[in-house]
């Protein structure tokens, strides 16, 4: 909606105020203007908003409609603040403010104004806050608490006056009450400005003006969630959480996400050791205020399929319950038995902590066999240079960019805020997106390159029509979906790539080169070590191998030897658990202060939300423990040791916050020369490339009755006509 | 019976004072501002313009430059409905398509303008202006006139879809009041025996001649002028005489 | 019989007036030496030594008037009826305001009336109440959980002035004693079947108490 | 007479008589602890009997006799709670005459306070457990 | 040096009651005496549900574990605290719930080491 072919067209004509402050990064700047905000002088640059100018002083003016990271739609009037001269309020929100002008949010008008608009909006709106699940933090609540008026001409005891609206169905997620709705617009705005789902629109007019599909549609968007959050009413509110927990009762811990690789920041909220519900917490720097729904909704898969307590596998060949006692002391004489002869796998939900002392054990066993479940090409600089693994350019800049080559990779649902930066870039940037791979659903347009390996070969050949787009670029980004360095020829792509990355002409400082994983653990895992992929697992076939959480089936019984004694260390009976011979309980995200580091190479930590389960104990500690059993004993006994141990093998594992920069291209370049491999000529492809792909994913996603409920509701909706 | 016996009780519980309590959403409009699928209008019934209104689509988005085409939006909803005598669901979609929106914003602007038939609408679209104007000079006779010819209520069709009847807020012919909207033409200056004869035309297949029907021309007095009857005056008349 | 000797009693009580006529006097002179800044002498004061006092004072002594003045009010008293009532055969007065045992009441309907609103948990200033609450199958809120800690519980009753429709109440009743700790641990359904049982008690209280509210 | 207290003699005689004889009021006095004569108002359906005199001040002028059933194992919960608000004078009405009295039939069987006895109350979780354990896989 | 020290200030120190060890013997038993005879009575006074024998037992273990305090001082005061003790329970300004923790059973230390706070599940 926002950009149709028109954008381009005008070209720089007419500016967004984003744009506009995209821009005024360059050097010219514009004079500012003096206003007074309740008499407190405030500078600020033409175009800001008398909202904005003040906040600016810290008056905080009410608001419904108006959000910072949405188009501007002032139809909620309750920004309605008097200014001196002025004869009627202005729209605070919208209005631009002009030289010397006197604004006074504290006056009588600005306090009528605000009464009437509240009278207003509560004459429609049902008083049904007892079972309403934004009672508690409604901003209706609050602001008519604040600003509305303590009585009302509003007397119905007919109850025939208040306008009743026809709830609508849009997917398993959202849950909607369209009689509490005040038409701010807000989720309107989000479904075509950030989510580019245009699929959200008012309906009607005057009285009847509603807010819905029209049709019956779900809301197919992966970010679907966050119109909850920026629902100022309770229209709008999560269904797995309906009814379940009140605001005031809840334990908020902030946290960090780790169902995908960007490590968006969350607010875990508790109740009675249950997690409740998940919600964004503001990072501008990943997930700005918004996450992906598989985030936010996937918390009740940490409820079910649950490892409680360690089992081992009797003569029979069934898992029984065990003491823990008995579980890590057969562990342990398995380990002992099989000497050096130990591997481990750690999987994509692994935390830092565990990987470390999972290394640090086995190193002492006199083993090397640590592998990732995910693989990444060795060939060449492989993992040794960490800026050949990362996002390296960071997630906040990619909206920056002028040109950006998607190879191999779906953002949408790899990395959900990711896309949404892109699309943020295109909307307001003019950023322009070609995409080598499956031809897949982005909701924003882009030039698709085709899937084959030889539109790389063709770009580093300049024979392409988009090579010299990407030549000239100043802010280039090549991404590199994490799945196709997996394939046989994952070196040789690499290699392709950074020779590509090293012809573009970037500016200083930006980084083209950008790898995107999928999985959380991976990049802390390769930092610490790892090595990328089970294949030394399948060559050396160890006596014991220990599932850290891999659950993704990246080795079967089959591939090992019949006396291989598998000992899974995780939270879910998932695909790990079934080939176990023993099972250790562990921590889920949620359960653990444990270190996770995102694609961009930032370290983040979680914190304790709840216990964990039933007799499930925080991973790495189950590592400590085994390790004193078999007599290897690791050298840390609390977090603040571990965390020592993490900063010895790489500093920045504890630095959480800040992304460490790393910038070796050059070398890996060098090296990459050496790479031996081929490029293959079957087709890149990724395996999420349809929304219903996306909601199952991990342990926990495959966990959660919410997840399944959505995939099934996708596909629904595909056969739907709408 | 059931729905007659629940009003009856309803009736005496408010006539009593006592609350009632509501179990379905009040009615505000008579429009559904939701699509439902019927046998008459889903999505799996193909909509495409004609030749002839495809040439006419095409000189409509002609008009807009490139980047507000879909300004067209109006025009061409409103095509459509001309085509198919009223605005089916997929003729949305058609609409949408051509201009390259979403959906939604068809619907938005479709569900908006009340002159878009979003129902099965009769080939005689009979609006009657009740507004107070119309109203003092008869337009109840008039309504009820048509009320019992046509044997329709408000917003109702007739089985043959040859009529749809509603009453309407000011058209804005007031001078000729009371007045009927049939379709694009209007009616005026009616009295029950021209609204009589007007259903009668029509139903005969006879189009009516559209205007007031008292024998005036427009909206001049009946018979001579009754102002304005002397020369205007020249420029500068009651000016203050410095200027 | 009895009458007769209340009246013997209340001789013996205005006897007293004949044989001490100093109490008076001796009122009157401890509240009669009222200082004039105001303060009254409240200790124990020195009996007066005046040799009229002194034989009075030995005089009650020896006829042991206190004792028998004593035993006179017992007398009294036991013909007279009773003011204690017969617990648990008569009962006294109560108010329709009486906060005591819990319940949780229905719609006439028989459809239960709590929401889940949660109000009571947060007032509850005791944190006696626990809720858990989750949607019906029906659609409708509801609590899967209503705990209340009986033990723990104040009685002040700011959960059925929280509740917006009337679904906790404290009833009448407070004859549920009980012999151990566990049984006060109210749950849902003990709850509600105490409004079931109580709702007619419940019900004329609510009534009673309407005008006021 | 009453001069002397005569009159009494006689009610206490006439109460005996009412009571049913000498035996039944000593049983009566002992079960109870107290021999008043009243005017029956009522029996409920567990034969409770509900009596009125209000010749003695109030807080005294009613009171109940509980069933015969019950023998000495009487209990101030057996009183149903129709009967509760007029044996606590919160009205004068009798339950059967009281038209603010809702009657509905999900209303429950009143029963007295079964605390130590099997039947007592038990507490007990109204919620589903909270987390699901994985049940491995069975290999048959 | 250091036990040079102790053994100055204990010869420094006055002795709270007996002179010698001889003194503090007799004073224990006698403190064993007093609750020997006194057990049946705090059987039938708290309704204990031990019998008289047990009593006996658990109040020769808990001599006995004392019984290789030979500082004279230290058996006075235990002597003291024994008849504070005594006092408490004769007069009943004990209730049940404090004789009958005589009889808890043994609780488990808190775990100090890593691997017992894993295993029992406490940090």
């Amino acid at each position: 909606m926002l950009r149709t072919a028109l954008g381009k067209a005008l070209k720089g004509a007419q500016l967004s105020p984003k744009h506009a402050r995209v821009m005024s990064q360059q050097p010219k700047k514009p004079e500012q203007i003096e206003v007074f905000i309740d008499d407190i002088p405030v500078k600020v640059d033409p175009g800001t908003t008398v909202l904005q100018a003040a906040a600016m002083v810290g008056v905080e003016i009410p608001r419904f409609c108006y959000h910072e990271r949405l188009a501007v739609a002032g139809n909620c009037r309750m920004c309605l603040v008097e200014v001196e001269k002025s004869p009627k309020p202005v729209a605070a929100c919208a209005m631009p403010v002009m030289k010397g002008w006197r604004v006074k949010t504290d006056s009588e008008m600005t306090k009528k104004a605000r009464e009437g608009i509240m009278e207003f909006l509560l004459i429609n709106h049902p008083l049904d806050c007892p079972i309403c699940d934004q009672g508690g933090e409604c901003d209706l609540q609050d602001q008519s608490m604040a600003f509305g008026s303590d009585k009302s001409r509003f007397t119905d005891i007919e109850h025939s006056g208040k306008r009743a609206v026809e709830d609508k169905d849009i997917g398993p997620l959202i849950k909607t009450i369209m009689t509490r709705c005040i038409h701010c617009t807000r989720c309107i705005r989000f479904a075509s400005e950030v989510a580019g789902v245009d699929d959200l629109g008012t309906t009607g007019r005057g009285n009847d003006m509603q807010v819905g599909t029209y049709v019956e549609k779900m809301f197919l968007s992966e970010m679907s969630g966050n119109i909850i959050d920026l629902c100022p009413v309770g229209a709008l509110t999560s269904k797995p959480y309906s009814f379940t927990a009140r605001p005031w009762e809840i334990r908020k811990i902030d946290s960090i996400d780790v169902l995908d690789a960007v490590g968006s920041n969350i607010v875990v909220s508790s109740r009675t050791g249950e997690v409740m519900r998940i919600m964004p917490r503001v990072n501008e720097e990943i997930n700005e205020e918004w996450i992906a729904d598989k985030s936010r909704f996937s918390y009740d898969g940490l409820k079910r399929q649950r490892l409680v307590t360690p089992m081992l596998r009797d003569n029979t060949g069934e898992l029984r319950p065990v003491d823990w006692e008995a579980a890590l002391l057969t562990v342990a004489k398995q380990i002992k038995n099989a000497g050096a002869n130990v591997g481990a796998i750690a999987g994509g939900l692994a935390d830092a902590e565990v990987l470390v002392a999972v290394k640090d054990l086995l190193n002492r066993l006199g083993s090397e066999a640590l592998c990732t479940e995910h693989t990444f090409p060795m060939d060449g600089s492989g993992t040794d240079l960490r800026s050949s693994y990362l996002l390296n350019n960071g997630i906040a800049h990619a909206e920056e960019a002028d040109f950006v080559l998607l190879v191999g990779t779906n953002p949408r649902f790899e990395a959900p805020l990711l896309n949404s930066r892109l699309r943020k870039g295109y909307v307001h940037n003019e950023l322009e997106v070609a995409l080598i791979g499956p031809k897949v659903d982005l909701r924003y347009q882009y030039k698709h390159l085709g899937d084959g390996t030889d539109v790389l070969q063709q770009l580093i050949g300049g024979g392409h029509e988009v090579s010299k787009k990407l030549k000239s670029a100043k802010k280039p980004l090549i991404i590199v979906g994490s799945e196709v360095l997996e394939r046989p020829d994952g070196a040789a792509i690499l290699a392709v790539i950074q020779k590509l990355s090293a012809s573009t002409k970037a500016q200083e400082g930006w980084k083209v080169l950008n790898v995107l994983h999928k999985v959380a653990s991976q990049v802390a895992a390769l930092d610490i070590g790892y090595n990328p992929g089970v294949d030394k697992i399948r060559e050396n076939n160890p006596k014991v191998l220990l599932l850290l959480g891999a659950d993704e089936g990246a080795i079967e019984k089959a591939d090992l030897c019949d006396n291989t004694f598998v000992v899974y260390l995780g939270h879910h009976g998932d695909h790990g658990a079934t080939i176990a011979d023993a099972i250790l309980p562990g921590a889920a995200y949620t359960e653990k202060q444990a270190t996770y580091v995102n694609t961009e190479g930032r370290a983040q930590q979680t914190l304790v939300a709840v216990t964990p389960p039933g007799r499930a104990r925080e991973d790495w500690k189950v590592i400590r423990a085994l390790s004193e059993i078999v007599g290897a004993k690791l050298p840390y006994d609390n977090l603040n040791e571990i965390r020592d141990r993490l900063d010895e093998v790489a500093p920045h594992l504890t630095k959480y916050g800040e992304a460490e920069n790393a910038n070796f291209f050059k070398q890996a370049q060098d090296l990459a020369k050496n790479v031996k491999t081929q490029l293959d000529c079957t087709p890149l492809d990724v395996k999420l490339k349809d929304l219903s792909d996306y909601f199952m994913t991990d342990s926990i996603s495959r966990a959660s009755p919410t997840m399944a409920k959505c995939v099934q509701a996708v596909l629904k909706q595909k056969q739907s006509k709408f | 019976m059931l729905p007659t016996l629940r009003t009856v009780a309803n009736g005496l519980r408010r006539s009593l004072g006592l609350r009632s309590l509501q179990t379905t959403s009040t009615l505000q409009s008579d429009n559904l501002f939701v699509h439902r699928d019927t046998p008459e209008d889903n999505p799996d019934i193909p909509f495409q313009f004609t030749t002839e209104n495809k040439k006419r689509a095409d000189a409509i988005l002609a008009i807009y430059p490139e980047g507000h085409k879909r300004a067209a939006m109006l025009p061409l909803l409103d095509l459509a409905q001309r085509q198919h005598g009223w605005l089916p669901i997929s003729a949305m979609h058609h609409v949408a398509d051509i201009l390259g929106l979403p959906k939604m914003r068809v619907y938005e602007v479709a569900t908006f303008y009340t002159m878009f038939m979003r129902k099965p609408t009769g080939k005689y679209h009979v609006q009657v202006c009740t507004t107070t104007p119309c109203w003092l000079r008869g337009s109840d006779e008039i309504w009820n006139t048509i009320r019992e010819n046509l044997k329709l209520e408000n917003g109702e069709t007739s089985k043959d879809m040859m009529f749809t009847l509603s009453e309407v807020e000011c058209l804005g012919a007031c001078v000729n009041a009371p007045m009927v909207q049939i379709n694009d033409d209007y009616y005026e200056d009616l009295t029950v025996e021209d609204t009589v004869e007007i259903l009668c035309d029509l139903k005969e297949g006879r189009k009516p001649k559209p205007g007031p029907r008292n024998g005036r021309f427009a909206a001049e007095p009946i018979g001579e002028p009754t102002s304005l009857k002397g020369e205007p005056p020249a420029a500068g008349f009651g000016v203050r005489p410095d200027l | 019989m009895s009458s007769s000797l209340t009246k013997l009693y209340s001789l013996s009580k205005t006897g007293t007036r004949f044989i001490r006529p100093s109490v008076n006097v001796m009122n009157r002179r401890a509240l009669g030496s009222e200082p004039k800044d105001g303060y009254i002498y409240v200790n124990a004061q020195e009996p007066s030594m005046e040799f009229k006092d002194i034989t009075d004072r030995a005089a009650q002594t020896i006829f042991l008037t206190e004792l028998v003045r004593g035993f006179g009010v017992t007398l009294g008293h036991i013909f007279k009826e009773p003011a204690t009532i017969n617990y648990p055969f008569e009962k006294g007065p109560l108010s329709p305001r009486f906060r005591g045992e819990h319940a949780l009441r229905r719609y006439p309907s028989g459809e239960e009336r709590c929401i889940a609103c949660k109000l009571c948990e947060a007032i509850c200033p005791a944190q006696a109440i626990t809720i858990e609450a989750e949607e019906r199958a029906d659609g409708s809120r509801r609590t899967t959980r209503y705990d209340i800690d009986m033990t723990k519980c104040i009685y002040c009753g700011f959960c059925q002035e929280a509740c917006p429709v009337d679904a906790i109440v404290e009833g009448p009743n407070f004859e549920f004693s009980t012999e151990t700790h566990e049984e006060l641990l109210y749950n849902k359904e003990k709850l509600l079947n105490n409004g079931d049982k109580w709702e007619s008690e419940i019900a004329s209280n609510i009534h009673a108490d309407h005008l006021y509210r | 007479m009453s001069y002397f207290g005569l009159d009494r003699i006689f009610k206490l005689m006439k109460t005996i008589k009412d009571y049913g004889g000498l035996r039944a009021s000593l049983y009566k006095l002992y079960r109870i602890d107290n021999l008043r004569p009243g005017r029956l108002v009522a029996t409920d359906k567990f034969g409770n009997k509900y009596y009125e005199n209000n010749a003695y001040f109030y807080g005294r002028n009613r009171w109940v006799e509980y069933a015969p059933k019950y023998g000495l194992d009487y209990d101030a919960s057996q009183v149903p709670a129709e009967w509760y608000g007029w044996l606590h004078y919160k009205t004068d009405y009798l339950p059967s005459e009281d038209p603010g009295r809702p009657k509905y039939k999900w209303m429950a069987e009143y029963t007295e306070n079964l605390t130590g006895t099997k039947l007592q109350y038990m507490p007990y979780t109204t919620t589903n457990p909270k987390i699901q354990a994985w049940v491995p896989p069975s290999k048959k | 040096m250091a036990q040079q020290t102790v053994r100055q200030t204990i010869k420094q120190v006055k002795p709270i009651l007996s002179l010698d060890k001889e003194e503090a013997r007799k004073r224990v038993v006698s403190l064993y005496k007093a609750w020997f005879r006194q057990l049946p009575y705090i059987v039938k006074q708290y309704d204990m549900p031990k019998s008289v024998e047990q009593l006996r037992d658990r109040l020769r273990e808990e001599f006995n574990k004392h019984q290789d305090i030979k500082d004279v001082r230290i058996v006075d005061m235990l002597v003291i605290k024994g008849q504070m003790e005594l006092m408490e329970t004769v007069n009943m300004w004990k209730q049940k719930g404090h004789m009958m923790a005589y009889f808890k059973d043994t609780w488990e230390p808190k775990p100090k080491d890593f691997l017992s706070k894993f295993l029992s599940g406490k940090d």
